[in-house]
C-alpha cells in the first residue's frame, strides 16, 4: 500500500501539497487502491512518520516538500525494501526517487504569456516566503518575459517572512493593488493560499493573474490568464502507479516531460490568442531542444535579468 | 515619489488600517472598561470565518457581516464568563480565544465545505462592494481634490466609512454620554462605580459585548470586504498589531486613528518599495517587510512616552477575598 | 449577646425615632467571621460614634449598611421600615450616604465627574455636569466645602479628596452620613472643619455615623458612642456618660495608656546634619529650599506642618530614593560621613547599610508588598543582610525564625507568618513594618506618619517603642500631621511650610496656637510663645466642642 | 485562614477542570461525527502508550519548559513577556553559529558552548524590549511583539543569504557536525542495558529543562535577585523605598527570561534538527505563556503544564496521522484545557470552596 505524506502547509494548502493529493486521488479512483496519507504537525514528525510508515510497510512513500529531504537522507538506509519518493529535492540514496521541477521552465512560458498580453509592458510577481524556491519562479518568470518584452518591467514583492506569508489573501489583494496602480497588468502569484487574495484582487480590478501549482484557472474564468501547473499530481500518480518497482534516482519533471505546463482550457481560451500560442510553442520548442537555457536559480543564487 | 503615488499609498493604506482601526477601537472599549483583551486577533478570524459562510450560503454581504458579529460575540461572551464572572485570568482567557478560533475554523470550514478549511469564494451581493461617492467621477479631474476625493475617499466598502465614523462615535459615547462615564470609571476604579450603586458586571459586560461587535466587522470585513472568503489564519497577526495600536494610542480613540494609519501606511510603503535600492546598499525584501514593526518600535521609544494603561485593567474586580 | 447595659454609664435614648435600626446582622468571610450577630440603633438627628480595634469589623459593618456588601444574616431598619439592601442603589435611595475609609474616587476624573458618577440625569453627561455644577456650588456655599469642580482628583489633597466624597453623599441627598475613620488623614485644621460641617448637618435634622480611632473625637462631636471587638458590639452609650479611659478600656479589653510617659531626652552628638537640602521636581517647582537641621543621638526631633509641604519629599531623599526627575542639592552627613544625594550609592539598600531605618507615610504602597508574606515583609529592604543570607541563597529559615519572634513580641496578630501582609489589619501591618525597622537598631530612624489609621492600643505600643529607641541612644525623625502625636513624642519641634523650616521650638514651651501659626506660613517672630494666647488642650476643647458637655 | 485545604486547591481544582475541558472536547469531537473515545485512545496510545510515545511527549516538554520558564521568570517582575517566539528563533541563531564556527570535539563541550550562545542571543533579543521599558517606558508588551516580527525576518535573511548551502532549496543552515550531536535518551537507556523510546528526538536537554526548572525556583524564592524580583512585580514604590533599582531589575528578568526562551534552542535545533531550519519554534514561544500562566508561574507548575502539552502535541499529532480528524482539532483542544484550566478555574473552585467550607463548619 502506497503512503503520501504532505508538507506543513497541509494537503489544502493551494499549492503543491493539494497537487499532490488530487494525484493521490486520481490514483486511487483510477485503480481502485487505496493509500495512506499523513499531514506534519510539527518538524519532530517527520522523521516519525517516515519511520512509521515504513515500518507499518508502506510501500512506495511520497512526500512532498524540499523540508524532507535531511531527514530522508538520513532514515533511508534503515529501510532498505523501502522505496521513497521525494518531490522538490534530491536525495541520493539507493532507494530514493528524487522528482524535481524545473520551475523556472514553466515560469518562462507564462513570462512569455504575460508579455504578449500586458498592455502597459509592466507585469508583477508575487510571492508568499522569500525563500528560494519561491525566487526559482521569480526568476523564469522575469526570463521569459524580458525575452519578449525586453524594454518591460517586472515588479516584485514578497508577502512576508513568517508562515503567515502563504495565508495572508489581504496582502496578497492588497500587494496586487500596489502592482497595478504602478502599471502592472498581468500579476503571477507564487504565494499559496495569498495568492487567492491575488487573483480575486486582479479580478475585481480588471486585470489579469496567472495562477501556480494547480490549475487555477478556473478561480475566475475569463480572468486568469493562465497557470503554471507543476505537475505534482502526475508525480504522485507515477511513484503509486509504479509502486514498489519504483525506479531511484532523479526524476526531472520539464518541460519537455510534461511536468511543467502552462494551462490552456475552457476558461482561459479567448484570453491566448493565436500569436501567443505560437509564442507558447516557439519557447517550449526552444527550450526543449536546448536552445533556450533558462537559468536556473538555485544554481547560484542570481538571476541574469534585472 | 508623485501626487498620484501618494494618492495610492495613501489609499492602499486606508484599507490596511480599517480591520486595525476596527479592532483597535474594539479593544479600546473593553480595556477601558478594565478587561484586557489578548484575544482580538481570535475573535477577527472567527468573524471572518462565520461571516464568509454566511455570506457564501446566503449570498448576502450583510447576513455574513450579522453572522461576523454573532461569531465574534460568542468568543466574547466566553472572556467575559471567564473574566468578569468568574473572575479568572484575562490574559490566559485571551490566549485561549485565540487558540480557540485558530481551530475551530479549520474544524469547522472542514467539516462544512471540506476545503482544508477554506470557504468557497463569495460573488456578487456575498461581498462589500465598493461605493462610489456622488460626484466622485464628475470631480475626479479637479486638480489636487479631485483625485484626493475621488481615488482616496471614495471607492470603499461601507465597513471603512463605518470604521473611520466610529472614531467619532467612540469619542462621543466616551467622553459625552453616561455610558462612557461610567465605562471609563470602571476601567480605573470599579469599586467607585459599585459603591455608587452601578452594576461592575453589567457594565464590564456591556463593553465587551462592544468589542465582540466591532472585532465582529474587522473580521467581516477582512473577509467578505478585502477578501472573497476566508483563507484559515487569514488574520494573521492584525489582531496583535491592533493591540499595539491602542498601546500605542494610550487607549485613547482619535489617536487610535493616527496609531493604525501609521501601521497601514508603513505597510501600503512595504509593499510600494519591496527593495528599497539606495543607491550603495539595496535592503532586502525581508527587511521592508520587517520596516512597519522595526519603525513602530523606533517611534515608540523615541516619540511615545509612557503608556499608563486604565488602572484596574487586566483585574477582576473581587469585592470580598 | 453583649448588651448595652453591660456598659458603664447611661444607654441611648431608645425612645427616640430610630433613623438606623441593624437586627442581628452577621458577616463572614471565607473564616474569618468579621461581623457576628451585630445590632445596633442610631436615634434619628444624632452624631453616633462607633470605635474599634483594627479589624474589629466597623468598615464591614458599614459598608453593609449601605450595600456593598451582603450580609449573611441579619435585618436592616431605615426609618423604621425593613429594607433589604441588595446593592449600593438602594441604600442611596433609602438616604444613606457613605464616605469610605479608602476613597472610592476615579483618580484621573474631575471632582464634578466624580460627583455624579451613578447619578447622573440623563443618557447624556452634559445637562447632569451643568446641574451638578449649580448644586456643588450652592453646597460649597452652605456648607463652606470648597472644591474647585474642575480639578482633577489626582492633584487634590487628601483633605480635598475627602470633601469630594462628603459632597458626593450630600448631592444624592444623603439624610444619613456614613463617615469611615474620616480624620485619619486630615490635618488638626481640616479635621475641625470637618467636624463643624457635620454639626452643621447635624443641626439640620440629619444623622451621622462617624467611625474614628480618637477618643478625643468621639469626646468632642458624638452624642451616642458604640463599641465593636472582634466583630462583636460590646456595647452602645451615651457619650456624655463615660470618658476616654472607660471606651479605651472597653475597645482593646485592656487599660490602656492614653498619654506616654516619658523622661526628658538627654541628647548626645548630631547624628545626623542636614545642610542648605534643595529639592526642585520634575515641573522645576522648587518642593524643599535650603533646609537646615540637625538630629542628635538620644532625641526625637518632629516635624510638623501640613502635609504637602516637603515632608514626603525630605524624608525619601533621607532614605534614598528622592522623586524621579528631580535635582537635589545641599549637604547631608551621617555621624561625620557624607551621604550622596543621588546616583551610585544614593539608595535605601545602601542607607540601611549606613544605619538609617526607615518607616515610611505609606504603609502599603512602600513599606510593605502586600502580596509577600509576613515573614518575607520582615526581611523587606533588609534582604542583603548577611543574616538574612547564607551564602548565595537567602535563609529563609533564620528570616521566618526572626519574624516569628518579632510577631511575638509586638503582638502581631494573627501570630502566622505565613500569611500575606494585605490579610493583616492595617494597624498589624503597620506594626511589621515598626519591628522591622525598629528591631535593626538603627543609629537614625526616620519615621512617617506613624499611627495613621492605628488604633489606640497599637499606637500606645507603637509610641513606647519609639521612646525605648531614643533612651538607647539612638536618633529619630518624626514626621507627622498629628500635633498631638508630635507634641507629646518630640524634644524638639521643626515646624515646615512650603519646603522650608519655619521654626524650631521645644513642646514644653509652645502651643498648638503658635505651632498652627508656624504651619500656615506665619513666620517666626522672636520666640514669643502663645502667639493665639490658648494653651493647647484648651484650643482644642474649645475648638470640637462649644457646647462642651465633656 | 484558607477557604480549602491547599490539596484541594493545587490538585483537585485543575483536575476537576481538566476534566471539564475533556469532556467539551468530547462534544466538539461528536460534534465533527467521530468518536471520542477512539481519539481519546489513538491520543493516549500515541503520546503515552509506548515508550516511544513518551519520547516525543519528553521532547515537546522539553521546548515548552523553556518557553514556560521564560514567561514565568518575566511575569514575576510584572513583565509579560510575548517575544519568546522571537527569543527561541534567535537562540537557534545562536547555536547554529557557536556549532558550525566553532568545531569542538565532543558533544560534553559542545553543549555548553552551544548554551552560551542560545542563552546569549535570546537574552540579547530581550534586551532592547527590557532596556527600552526600562528607560523609555515603552511598553513591553509591543516591543516583544514587534521583535517576533524582526526575528523572524532576520533570521528569514541569515538562512537565506548567509547560512544556507549553495544549491540548496532549503532556507536551513548546514547540518551541524557529527560530534556535537547530543545523546539521545535512547541512547542513554542503550548504554543501560535496556530499550526505550527508539528514534525518538528527546535527548539530554530534558536534563538541562528540568536542571532550569530547580534553578529558576532556587532563583525566584532562594535568591536575593529573585525576591527583588518579585518585590518590584508587585509594587515599584516598595522597590524603590527598599532600594531596589527598577531598571537594573527590569533588565535583568528580561535577559533571564530571554535567556531560557533562547535555550529552547538546544533541544530543538542541536538535538532534534541538528541544523537550523526557518520555523524552528513552531509556536512554543506563545504555548509557553499558557504555560507559564497555567502552571500557576511556579516551575513544578510550568514542569506539569508542559508535560500536559507535550502530551497534547504528541497525542494531537499522532491523532492527527492516523485519523481522519483534522490536525487542528488539537489545537481546539488546547484551547479548551487552557480556558478551563486557567481562565475559568474559580467555576471550579467557587464551589468546591463552598463544600469545603460547609464541612468544615459541620465539624466545628
Ligand atoms: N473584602 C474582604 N475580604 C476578606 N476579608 C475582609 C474583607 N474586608 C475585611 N475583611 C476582614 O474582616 C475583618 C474586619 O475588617 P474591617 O475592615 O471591618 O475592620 P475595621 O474595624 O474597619 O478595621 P480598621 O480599624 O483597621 O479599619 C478583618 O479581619 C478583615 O481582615
Ligand atoms: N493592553 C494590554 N492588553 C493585554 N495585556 C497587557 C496590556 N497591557 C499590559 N498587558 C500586560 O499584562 C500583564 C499583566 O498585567 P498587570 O496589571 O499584572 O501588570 P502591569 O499592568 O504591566 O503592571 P504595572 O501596574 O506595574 O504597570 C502585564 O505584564 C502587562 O505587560
Ligand atoms: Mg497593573
Ligand atoms: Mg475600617
Amino acid at each position: 500500500e502506497p503512503a503520501l505524506i504532505f508538507d506543513l502547509g497541509g494537503k489544502f494548502d493551494k499549492s503543491f501539497n493539494e497537487a499532490a493529493h488530487m494525484g493521490g486521488q486520481r490514483w486511487s479512483e483510477e485503480t481502485g487502491g487505496t493509500y495512506k496519507e499523513l499531514e506534519m504537525q510539527s518538524e519532530a514528525q517527520r522523521e516519525q512518520a517516515l519511520r512509521r510508515l515504513a515500518e507499518t510497510g508502506a510501500n512506495p512513500i511520497v512526500m512532498t516538500g524540499f523540508a524532507f529531504g535531511e531527514v530522508l537522507n538520513k532514515i533511508a538506509p534503515d529501510y532498505p525494501d523501502t522505496k521513497f519518493s521525494i518531490i522538490d529535492t534530491i536525495v541520493d540514496q539507493p532507494n530514493v526517487q528524487s522528482v524535481v521541477f524545473t520551475e523556472e521552465q514553466g515560469s518562462y512560458l507564462a513570462g512569455v504569456m504575460a508579455a504578449m498580453a500586458s498592455e502597459t509592458g509592466t507585469v508583477g510577481f508575487i510571492g508568499g516566503m522569500d525563500i528560494p524556491l519561491i525566487h526559482k519562479f521569480e526568476c523564469g518568470f522575469a526570463q521569459g518575459f524580458k525575452a519578449t518584452n525586453p524594454e518591460g518591467r517586472v515588479l516584485i514583492n514578497y508577502t512576508g517572512t513568517t508562515p503567515a506569508a502563504w495565508n495572508d489573501p489581504v496582502k496578497g489583494g492588497e500587494l496586487t493593488r500596489a502592482q497595478k496602480s504602478q502599471g502592472a497588468d498581468v500579476i503571477y502569484a507564487a504565494a499559496g493560499g495569498t495568492g487567492i487574495g491575488v487573483l480575486q484582487t486582479a479580478a475585481d480590478e480588471g486585470i489579469l493573474s496567472i495562477g501556480v501549482d494547480s490549475n487555477q484557472n478556473h478561480l475566475h474564468p475569463g480572468q486568469v490568464l493562465t497557470s503554471m501547473v507543476k505537475r505534482v499530481d502526475n508525480a504522485v500518480f507515477d511513484a503509486f502507479t509504479a509502486g514498489e518497482d519504483l525506479a531511484p534516482g532523479v526524476t526531472v519533471m520539464d518541460l519537455a516531460a510534461d511536468g511543467v505546463v502552462v494551462a490552456i482550457d475552457e476558461n482561459n481560451q479567448e484570453l491566448v490568442t493565436d500569436e501567443m500560442q505560437a509564442a507558447i510553442d516557439t519557447a517550449t520548442e526552444a527550450i526543449t531542444s536546448g536552445q533556450i537555457a533558462v537559468h536556473d536559480y538555485m544554481t547560484d543564487n542570481t538571476c541574469p535579468v534585472q | 515619489m508623485d501626487f498620484a503615488t501618494i494618492i495610492q499609498i495613501l489609499d492602499s493604506a486606508v484599507r490596511l488600517m480599517t480591520p486595525l482601526l476596527l479592532a483597535c477601537l474594539a479593544g479600546l472599549y473593553s480595556e477601558r472598561a478594565g478587561v484586557f483583551d489578548i484575544g482580538l486577533e481570535g475573535k477577527m478570524l472567527m468573524a471572518a470565518f462565520t461571516a464568509a459562510s454566511v455570506a457564501y450560503a446566503t449570498g448576502s454581504a450583510w447576513l455574513g457581516l450579522c453572522a461576523g458579529v454573532a461569531g465574534s460575540l460568542a468568543l466574547s461572551l466566553i472572556h467575559g464568563l471567564a473574566s468578569v464572572t468568574f473572575r479568572g485570568n484575562q490574559l490566559i482567557s485571551g490566549v485561549a480565544i485565540n487558540f480557540l478560533a485558530s481551530g475551530l475554523t479549520v474544524l469547522l470550514g472542514q467539516k462544512i465545505f471540506g476545503l482544508g478549511g477554506r470557504t468557497p469564494s463569495l460573488t456578487g451581493q456575498g461581498r462589500f462592494g465598493e461605493i462610489t461617492l456622488p460626484f466622485a467621477n464628475a470631480l475626479r479631474d479637479v486638480p489636487f481634490i479631485g483625485p484626493i476625493y475621488a481615488d482616496l475617499i471614495s471607492g470603499h466598502s461601507i465597513l471603512v466609512y463605518v470604521a473611520f465614523l466610529m472614531v467619532p462615535l467612540t469619542w462621543w459615547v466616551l467622553f459625552r454620554t453616561r455610558f462612557g462615564l461610567r465605562l471609563r470609571a470602571v476601567g480605573e476604579n470599579p469599586a467607585s462605580v459599585d459603591t455608587a450603586g452601578v452594576s461592575v458586571t453589567r457594565l464590564r459586560f456591556a463593553a465587551i459585548a462592544i468589542c465582540g461587535i466591532l472585532c465582529g466587522m474587522a473580521g467581516a470585513y477582512l473577509a467578505t470586504g478585502l477578501s472573497a472568503g476566508f483563507v484559515k489564519e487569514m488574520t494573521a497577526g492584525r489582531g496583535f498589531i491592533a493591540l499595539a495600536a491602542l498601546i500605542f494610542a494610550k487607549w485613547r480613540p482619535v489617536s487610535a486613528l493616527f496609531a493604525t494609519f501609521l501601521f497601514g501606511l508603513l505597510e501600503a510603503i512595504a509593499n510600494r518599495y519591496p527593495n528599497l535600492d539606495l543607491g550603495v546598499i539595496t535592503i532586502p525584501s525581508m527587511f521592508m517587510n520587517a520596516l512597519p514593526y522595526i519603525l513602530t518600535v523606533i517611534i515608540l521609544a523615541g516619540f511615545v512616552g509612557r503608556a499608563i494603561p486604565p488602572r484596574a485593567g487586566g483585574e477582576p474586580y473581587v469585592k470580598e477575598r | 449577646m453583649t448588651h448595652a447595659g453591660d456598659m458603664p454609664g447611661g444607654r441611648p435614648d431608645e425612645a427616640a425615632p430610630a433613623a438606623i435600626e441593624l437586627r442581628g446582622i452577621s458577616k463572614a468571610f471565607g473564616p474569618v467571621q468579621a461581623n457576628k450577630d451585630i445590632s445596633l440603633r442610631v436615634p434619628k438627628g444624632t452624631i453616633h460614634g462607633i470605635i474599634g480595634e483594627n479589624g474589629a469589623g466597623k468598615s464591614t459593618l458599614m459598608s453593609i449598611l449601605y450595600g456593598f456588601y451582603k450580609p449573611d444574616a441579619g435585618e436592616i431598619l431605615v426609618n423604621g421600615t425593613s429594607l433589604t439592601v441588595t446593592d449600593s442603589q438602594t441604600a442611596i435611595r433609602a438616604g444613606i450616604g457613605m464616605v469610605f475609609q479608602h476613597f472610592k474616587l476615579v483618580q484621573n476624573f474631575t471632582v464634578l465627574e466624580n460627583v455624579i458618577l451613578g447619578a447622573e440625569d440623563g443618557p447624556l453627561l452634559r445637562p447632569s455636569l451643568a446641574r451638578a455644577r449649580g448644586v456643588l456650588k450652592q453646597l460649597a456655599a452652605e456648607y463652606e466645602l470648597n472644591v474647585d469642580p474642575d480639578e482633577v482628583i489626582e492633584e487634590l489633597s487628601v483633605g480635598h479628596q475627602q470633601r469630594v466624597e462628603i459632597l458626593k453623599a450630600l448631592y444624592r441627598q444623603a439624610d444619613i452620613l456614613i463617615l469611615d475613620e474620616p480624620t485619619g488623614v486630615l490635618t488638626p485644621a481640616e479635621a475641625d472643619h470637618l467636624f463643624r460641617i457635620l454639626r452643621g448637618l447635624k443641626d439640620e435634622g440629619k444623622t451621622i455615623i462617624l467611625i474614628t480611632h480618637k477618643l478625643r473625637e468621639i469626646m468632642a462631636i458624638t452624642d451616642n458612642v458604640s463599641v465593636m471587638r472582634r466583630g462583636e458590639m460590646v456595647g452602645s452609650v451615651q457619650t456624655a456618660q463615660t470618658s476616654p479611659e472607660e471606651l479605651a478600656e472597653l475597645m482593646v479589653g485592656r487599660k490602656v495608656l492614653l498619654n506616654v510617659g516619658k523622661t526628658p531626652a538627654r541628647p548626645g552628638a548630631p547624628v545626623l546634619e542636614i545642610r542648605d537640602l534643595t529639592l526642585v521636581d520634575e515641573d522645576g517647582v522648587e518642593r524643599l529650599r535650603g533646609i537646615d537641621l540637625d538630629i542628635r543621638a538620644g532625641e526625637i526631633l518632629g516635624i510638623a506642618g501640613v502635609s504637602g509641604n516637603g515632608q514626603t519629599q525630605l524624608l525619601e531623599i533621607l532614605g534614598g530614593y528622592p522623586e524621579k526627575g528631580s535635582t537635589v542639592s545641599g549637604r547631608l552627613s551621617l555621624n561625620g560621613r557624607e551621604l550622596p544625594l543621588g546616583g551610585r550609592g544614593c539608595d535605601g539598600a545602601e542607607r540601611r547599610r549606613q544605619g538609617i531605618g526607615h518607616i515610611p507615610e505609606d504603609r502599603q504602597s512602600e513599606g510593605l508588598i502586600m502580596d509577600f508574606t509576613a515573614w518575607e515583609n520582615t526581611a523587606f529592604g533588609y534582604h542583603h543582610a548577611p543574616e538574612c543570607n547564607r551564602g548565595p541563597l537567602m535563609d529563609n529559615a533564620a528570616i521566618l525564625a526572626d519574624a516569628e519572634a518579632k510577631m511575638e513580641r509586638f503582638d502581631i496578630r494573627p501570630r502566622n507568618a505565613h500569611l500575606a501582609a494585605r490579610n493583616f489589619s492595617g494597624g498589624n501591618q503597620q506594626k511589621i513594618v515598626v519591628a522591622r525597622e525598629i528591631e535593626r537598631n538603627p543609629d537614625l530612624l526616620l519615621i512617617g506618619q506613624p499611627t495613621r489609621g492605628v488604633d489606640i492600643g497599637a499606637i500606645e505600643f507603637i509610641h513606647r517603642r519609639i521612646v525605648e529607641l531614643r533612651d538607647a541612644g539612638k536618633a529619630v525623625l518624626l514626621v507627622s500631621v498629628e500635633l498631638d502625636e508630635i507634641l507629646s513624642l518630640s524634644d524638639r519641634i521643626a515646624v515646615m511650610f512650603d519646603g522650608r523650616i519655619m521654626g524650631e521650638r521645644l513642646p514644653g514651651q509652645t502651643t498648638t496656637g503658635e505651632l498652627g501659626l508656624l504651619m500656615a506660613g506665619i513666620s517666626d517672630t522672636e520666640n514669643t510663645p502663645d502667639s493665639a494666647g490658648i494653651p493647647p488642650e484648651t484650643k482644642h476643647v474649645e475648638d470640637l466642642s462649644p457646647q462642651g458637655p465633656a | 485562614m484558607d477557604r480549602m485545604p491547599k490539596w484541594a486547591d493545587v490538585i483537585l481544582t485543575p483536575l476537576i477542570s481538566l476534566l471539564l475541558a475533556m469532556a467539551i472536547s468530547a462534544l466538539v469531537i461528536l460534534a465533527i461525527g467521530e468518536s471520542p473515545r477512539e481519539a481519546l485512545a489513538v491520543m493516549v496510545e500515541g503520546a503515552l502508550g509506548s515508550s516511544y510515545g513518551w519520547g516525543f511527549t519528553l521532547y515537546y516538554t522539553t521546548n515548552f519548559i523553556f518557553t514556560g520558564l521564560a514567561v514565568m521568570v518575566a511575569y514575576h517582575a510584572s513583565l509579560f513577556n510575548i517575544g519568546g517566539e522571537g527569543q527561541a528563533a534567535m537562540g537557534g541563531l545562536g547555536v547554529a553559529l557557536v556549532l558550525l564556527h566553532l568545531p569542538l570535539p565532543h558533544w560534553s563541550l559542545a553543549l555548553p558552548a552551544a548554551m552560551l550562545g542560545a542563552a546569549l542571543f535570546g537574552a540579547a533579543w530581550a534586551l532592547i524590549p527590557a532596556v527600552l521599558q526600562a528607560r523609555r517606558g515603552s511598553h513591553i508588551v509591543i516591543t516583544t511583539i514587534m521583535f517576533n516580527f524582526i526575528a523572524a525576518a532576520a533570521l528569514n535573511y541569515v538562512l537565506v543569504n548567509m547560512l544556507r548551502p549553495v544549491g540548496s532549496m532549503d532556507p536551513a543552515s548546514a547540518r551541524f557536525p557529527a560530534s556535537a550531536q547530543l545523546p539521545k535518551l535512547s541512547d542513554m537507556a542503550l548504554g543501560l542495558g535496556f530499550e526505550w523510546g527508539r528514534n525518538t528526538p528527546v535527548n539530554i536537554s530534558l536534563f538541562v529543562a528540568i536542571a532550569a526548572c530547580v534553578l529558576v525556583w532556587l532563583l525566584i524564592w532562594r535568591t536575593r535577585l529573585g525576591y527583588e524580583i518579585r518585590a518590584l512585580g508587585r509594587s515599584e514604590p516598595g522597590a524603590l523605598y527598599a532600594g531596589i533599582s527598577p531598571v537594573r531589575i527590569v533588565v535583568i528578568t528580561m535577559l533571564i527570561s530571554g535567556g531560557l526562551a533562547g535555550l529552547m534552542a538546544i533541544n530543538n535545533v542541536m538535538g532534534e534538527a541538528e541544523r537550523l531550519v526557518l520555523n524552528a519554534v513552531e509556536g512554543a514561544g506563545f504555548i509557553g505563556i499558557a504555560v507559564a500562566l497555567m502552571g500557576r508561574n511556579h516551575p513544578l507548575g510550568v514542569f506539569l503544564a508542559a508535560l500536559l502539552f507535550g502530551f497534547l502535541y504528541q497525542g494531537g499529532g499522532e491523532l492527527a496521522l492516523w485519523t481522519s480528524i483534522p490536525r487542528e482539532l488539537i489545537v481546539v483542544i488546547q484551547a479548551l484545557v487552557i480556558l478551563f484550566t486557567g481562565a475559568l478555574d474559580n467555576m471550579v473552585r467557587m464551589p468546591l470552596e463552598r463544600i469545603f467550607m460547609a464541612i468544615r463548619q459541620r465539624r466545628a
